[in-house]
């Protein structure tokens, strides 16, 4: 049996990145995906952060399906009929190389895998990995769900997303825990490119990102956004699972409420809807991140917890892992040594030197926070659009006295004390 | 407000495979007697779960998007057996 | 040893493309490329003769490069050899233009191993016009067996086949000689799920490219929009159905009378649902 | 095929090849098989009489078969159901239908007499005929339509056939070739009126080939009756059961009807995954698309995903005790009440019709 330097797990941002960089370094991988075509199973809003792919095909921006460059952020906080928000909108972000862009990732990952292909690694679609196959502690390959299945290798690397069977079979690591991870559901919606542009008030080839928090998530801790793409408009919403099992409130019930809403409904009016998905974002942050290697093996992207929730960043953490591994293993192989734990933590070192370990540090508080104190999804989305609607209703009542109704609003819907310990909670969180 | 999830699934793609449920509950007893609040009811996005009025859950994977929801809520009596649809089959996202 | 061609299509899911509900606009977003459905049927059956005599199975498909995808699935069913015939000649063949291109590049293969069967599927979900298999079984001259739906017998010595044929109200079972061309039907048999060697292998074949001179054509008045009798003059989206149920009511509202109510109204509106029903009850 | 819309290929200055000018009237292939023939062929002489009359020429029938009493019975129904003429071919070689006889016969026909449209019936043996037929004499053929039509002006055939599984149509025309061919599904063009006062003339053709010309032989026919395959696709009679029948056991009401029918069973997705009848049984989107002539579908309640394999169905019985169940939307008639008493009045009332129409038929 012919045996590998790498079998990578998955053909997402995480996979991709992991076996692109293996075979344009010259080793032998195969990366068994289970999608009918890379990107088949995959979900995300979808954002693209340029700098992580950059650092990997740094001419993406030639060859990549991108829908828009993003121009304008929108924070929205909703009330049930009203919303309050900022607008950041910069023409510097129409400069290239522009920094972030919408994509729809079903078309980005077929791309990225073709990336993928071209560099030499042996991409194998249609293959469910169900099994580690184990020497002893340590990984020497996988066993898939096809006839003379098993594959070998130097070292496994595991993108195999979110729900992370293989590493949970094996041992690795125990079930998500609700409270760890959030369920988001989204629809497509295809509008005339004309329609699109005009409503939001954009050229071709420019975007609008909107996030939303407040009423429309219920109550549950969660968001909801709206990106533009080229022809179509990416909407939904996401709230942790162990708020969606304590409500039981229904994913697509509250997708549906969240388009009927007033300040939403408009934007999406007319669009045609071509597709709905559901997919869990592991947001437990550092502290409910696994170990992430071991003798032949290691984790990358949602399978490691790799994503920052507060910046809604994730794909781009995807493949900074999935590239850092594949350093780890190169440099192992360079210096003709084993793919033993020890010499894996390489791994973990270099993620600790990059941005992914220190931004999960810096917010490894911001999940507890959230889930200790509700108010921040409810009573204050409530609370500043009565403020901004007792301030821009022209009534004969004076200013100042408008302020202190508006105190007061606030102050009898959650003590003093309380809102300064929120102010304080999410300094300390956000430090 | 009545939302018809069957109509948001029908957008999808699929690839069924026939007679392989990718999901099982493990003992369907548990669901009837022992669990009374059959989250997994409400929150399978793809309403594969369905309460069927005599206590029991009936469960129809054809829709199922993947996501693992009913697995994780179901950790007070982890009931359900969740694997991957053989390679290639299940839901075929065209956007994702 | 048996040299089997079987002809596939790449064609969009056709499942996949929707009429808007309400604008009663077409949908073609993201619709994805498969092998035509039908066409699986005709691999299978080509690859389990295969198993059973031993033989090599050449899979040959006409279309954009792109097809190539759908050739290496076919080689990953377990397929031997792979043929894209593309060119740019080629743009806008109807079904006659398409079996004389096929045609052309079969004979071609037979310069390196004569060819005993033809496998096509029964017809593309994107043309649905059954025709290409027809035509290339005529300018082949090949024994034609259309809507085959099972593959009694193949005497390789003898160089004779007996299949079932479906036809009106059951099937024929008809023998004739090789080499023939036959064409599946649906539900014929089911795809095999392919093995890992096979998969790792065509994921590292190269799949064989013609273009039109490679496939001995030399002339382009036969293949094309020029070589093609039909021409589409307008695609539309069906007007959506809007009569609903008459809903059967009675003065008693009793089963027996809207029973027969209902059986009234039916066999004076549709006299031939009657018909049927004589037909398949007795 | 292309996706696109196309513009015909100059269509305002379009002039026909002089040499296909000859090309005149409208055949229709008369199928038959074991004593029958396919009402199909009836349809199309009544469509062909419309097309004929807007092109001011005649309508002719070709009976091809065994000589005997039965092909000159159908040149006679043909003239019945419009036709104006007949070619008849009659040969022991054409007993049962085979494609190289047949292709022969039909190409050898058509370049004696030269017809400008020749249309035939989407079977199975319509379209394997056609499709040899059309590349023997290098012309096009439009397969599997739904309507017809003429541009008269360019004496054009518009044959409008549906197209990516049924979602969307095109119209197709074959210009400078001739005879311009087509397949049309059975059951969608009406049934002209049976007028006896009508004659017409035959034309006998001899069939050129002999036995020994023809490799492939029939063995043998086994009748459908006589295989216990599930066959919902081909099946023209289908009772389907959905959920609303509430239990397993109730179930046995909806084999109860198809026996007395001769019909298929059908079945919704959550039924098969319950397990009360084989998944081959399922209908709609991961299931079968079936077209019978009728579909009786109760407890059902015509979600999309049933909707999509089987509303192309020509008479759509609805049972279900929800008056609102999307299925009355889309069904031809609709009961709205408990299937448990419905199902089995109206299984009595088909065996009371039935029998009594067979106990005529005996009696005659």
């Amino acid at each position: 049996m012919e045996k590998f330097d790498a079998i990578v797990v998955g053909a997402g941002p995480s996979g991709n990145a992991a076996a692109y960089t293996l075979a344009k370094a010259g080793l032998s991988v195969i990366q068994i995906e289970r999608g009918e075509y890379p990107g088949s199973k995959n979900v995300q809003g979808a954002i693209l952060y340029s700098d992580a792919l950059e650092k990997i095909i740094p001419e993406f921006r030639d060859e990549a399906p991108l829908e828009r460059h993003i121009i304008e952020q929108r924070m929205w906080v909703l009330d049930d009929d009203s919303y309050i928000g900022t607008n950041y909108r910069s023409d510097a972000f129409n400069k290239a190389p522009y920094n972030r862009y919408t994509i729809l990732r079903a078309q980005f990952d077929k791309w990225f895998s073709e990336k993928v292909s071209q560099a030499g690694a042996l991409v194998i679609c249609e293959t469910t990995v169900t099994d580690l196959i184990m020497d002893g502690n340590r990984v020497v390959g996988v066993r898939t769900d096809r006839e003379n299945g098993d594959l070998f290798a130097d070292v496994v690397i595991l993108a195999d997303g979110v729900n992370s069977l293989l590493a949970k079979k094996a041992g690795f690591h125990p079930e998500l825990n609700p409270g760890d991870v959030a369920l988001a559901v989204k629809e497509i919606l295809f509008l005339p490119q004309e329609t699109l542009e005009s409503r939001f008030n954009v050229k071709e080839g420019e975007g609008v990102v909107i996030e939303m928090i407040g009423k429309i998530t219920q109550g549950m801790m969660g968001t909801g956004f709206l990106y533009t793409n080229n022809e179509s408009i990416t909407i939904g919403v996401g709230c942790m699972l162990s708020d969606f099992k304590e409500t039981r409130m229904s994913p697509y019930l509250l997708l549906e409420k969240m388009k009927a809403h007033p300040a939403i409904a408009p934007m999406i009016e007319g669009g045609e809807m071509k597709e709905y998905t559901a997919h869990l974002i592991p947001e437990g942050g550092l502290k409910a991140m696994p170990q992430i290697y071991g003798d032949g093996w290691m984790i990358v992207g949602d399978s490691g917890m790799f994503v920052n929730a507060v910046h809604r960043e994730g794909s781009n953490l995807a493949m900074t892992t999935g590239r850092l591994a594949a350093e780890t293993v190169i440099s192992l192989k360079a210096a003709g040594k084993e793919m033993t734990s020890p010499n894996l933590s390489v791994y973990r070192a270099k993620l600790d030197d990059s941005f992914v370990m220190k931004d999960l540090i810096k917010y490894k508080d911001m999940p507890g926070v959230f889930h200790a104190n509700r108010q921040f999804f409810t009573t204050y989305p409530e609370l500043v659009n009565k403020a901004a609607h007792t301030m821009l209703t022209v009534d004969g009542v004076d200013k100042k006295t408008k302020e202190r109704e508006i105190f007061k609003s606030f102050t009898r819907s959650r003590s003093l004390a309380g809102l300064v310990g929120d102010a304080y909670k999410m300094w300390r969180a956000l430090r | 407000m009545n939302v018809n999830v069957e109509e948001k699934l029908f957008q999808n793609r699929y690839k069924v495979d026939h007679g392989r449920p990718h999901i099982n509950i493990i003992d369907p007893v548990v669901c009837t007697s022992e669990c009374k609040t059959q989250q997994c009811t409400s929150v399978c996005p793809a309403n594969c779960y369905k309460a069927e009025g005599n206590g029991s859950i009936s469960l129809i994977t054809d829709g199922c998007l993947e996501c693992g929801t009913c697995r994780i809520i179901c950790d007070d009596f982890k009931n359900v057996a969740w694997e991957y649809p053989r390679g290639g089959y299940g839901i075929l996202f065209k956007f994702g | 040893m048996i040299h089997i061609v079987v002809c596939i299509k790449q064609v969009p899911d056709s499942a996949q493309i929707r009429v808007h509900p309400v604008t009663n606009t077409i949908m073609r977003q993201g619709v994805p490329a498969i092998i035509n459905p039908y066409d699986l049927y005709a691999l299978e059956e080509a690859l389990r003769i295969k198993d059973k005599f031993g033989g090599f199975v050449t899979v040959i498909t006409m279309g954009p490069p792109q097809a190539e995808n759908a050739l290496r699935k076919a080689l990953s069913f377990g397929a031997d050899d792979a043929i894209l015939v593309t060119d740019r000649a080629f743009a806008g063949a109807d079904t006659l233009a398409t079996s004389f291109a096929l045609a052309s590049a079969i004979r071609q293969i037979e310069k390196g191993m004569p060819v005993d069967l033809v496998f096509c599927g029964k017809q593309t979900i994107d043309g649905d016009t059954a025709q290409v298999g027809p035509g290339i079984a005529k300018r082949l001259n090949l024994e034609l067996l259309t809507y085959i739906s099972s593959i009694v017998s193949v005497n390789t010595e003898k160089k004779e086949i007996v299949v079932q044929r479906r036809s009106e109200g059951g099937v024929q079972v008809l023998k004739t000689r090789l080499p023939s061309l036959v064409t599946m039907l649906e539900g014929s048999n089911e795809m095999r799920f392919a093995t890992m060697p096979n998969m790792i292998r065509a994921a590292r074949t190269t799949v064989k490219r013609w273009d039109r001179v490679a496939a001995g054509i030399e002339d382009i008045s036969k293949i094309g929009l020029k070589g093609s009798p039909t021409v589409v003059s307008k695609v539309f989206a069906p007007s959506p159905k809007t009569v609903k149920a008459e809903i059967i009511q009675t003065n008693s509202g009793e089963a027996d009378e809207m029973a027969a109510t209902l059986l009234m109204k039916m066999f004076t509106k549709f006299p031939h649902v009657r018909e049927q029903l004589e037909k398949s009850a007795a | 095929m292309s996706e696109e819309t196309k513009k015909p290929a100059g269509k305002k200055k379009f002039e026909l090849d002089p040499r296909l000018a000859e090309y005149r009237g409208i055949w229709v292939f008369i199928e038959h098989e074991r004593g029958t023939v396919h009402t199909v062929s009836w349809e199309l002489l009544g469509e062909a009489r419309k097309l004929a009359d807007k092109l001011g020429v005649q309508v002719a029938g070709v009976v091809m078969g065994a000589p005997g009493e039965d092909t000159r019975r159908f040149c006679q129904e043909a003239f019945y159901h419009g036709a104006d003429h007949c070619y008849l071919m009659e040969d022991l070689l054409l007993k049962d239908y085979r494609n190289q006889p047949y292709t022969k016969g039909m190409t050898d026909l058509v370049n004696a007499y030269k017809p400008e449209i020749l249309l035939l019936g989407a079977t199975t043996l319509g379209r394997d005929l056609a499709g040899s037929v059309a590349t023997t004499l290098l012309t096009g053929l439009t397969a599997d339509c739904t309507e017809l039509n003429i541009d008269v002006e360019i004496r054009s055939l518009l044959a409008t056939r549906p197209t990516f599984g049924g979602s969307l149509l095109c119209t197709i025309q074959t210009l400078n070739y001739r005879p311009q061919m087509a397949t049309i599904r059975p059951r969608v063009m009406a049934m002209p009126k049976r007028d006896t006062s009508r004659s017409g003339g035959i034309t006998e053709h001899k069939l050129s080939m002999i036995e020994t010309d023809i490799i492939t032989k029939v063995l043998e026919f086994i009748p459908d009756e006589n295989t216990n395959k599930v066959n919902l696709e081909y099946a023209d009679i289908i009772v389907s059961g959905g959920k609303g029948l509430k239990k397993q056991e109730n179930f046995q009401l909806i084999w109860d009807l198809a026996k007395v029918l001769g019909a298929e069973i059908g079945a919704t997705r959550p039924v098969v995954q319950s397990g009360w009848v084989e998944a081959v049984r399922q209908v709609g989107q991961t299931g079968k698309t079936v077209r019978p002539k009728l579909y009786i579908a109760v407890g059902i309640s015509g979600a999309i995903q049933h909707r999509v394999g089987m509303d192309a169905s020509d008479v759509i019985i609805a049972i279900n005790s929800d008056p609102n169940a999307p299925i009355f939307d889309f069904a031809t008639y609709g009961i709205v009440g408990n299937a448990m008493t419905i199902l089995p009045a109206l299984t009595e009332a088909f065996r009371k019709e039935l029998s009594a129409r067979n106990a005529e038929a005996v009696a005659a």
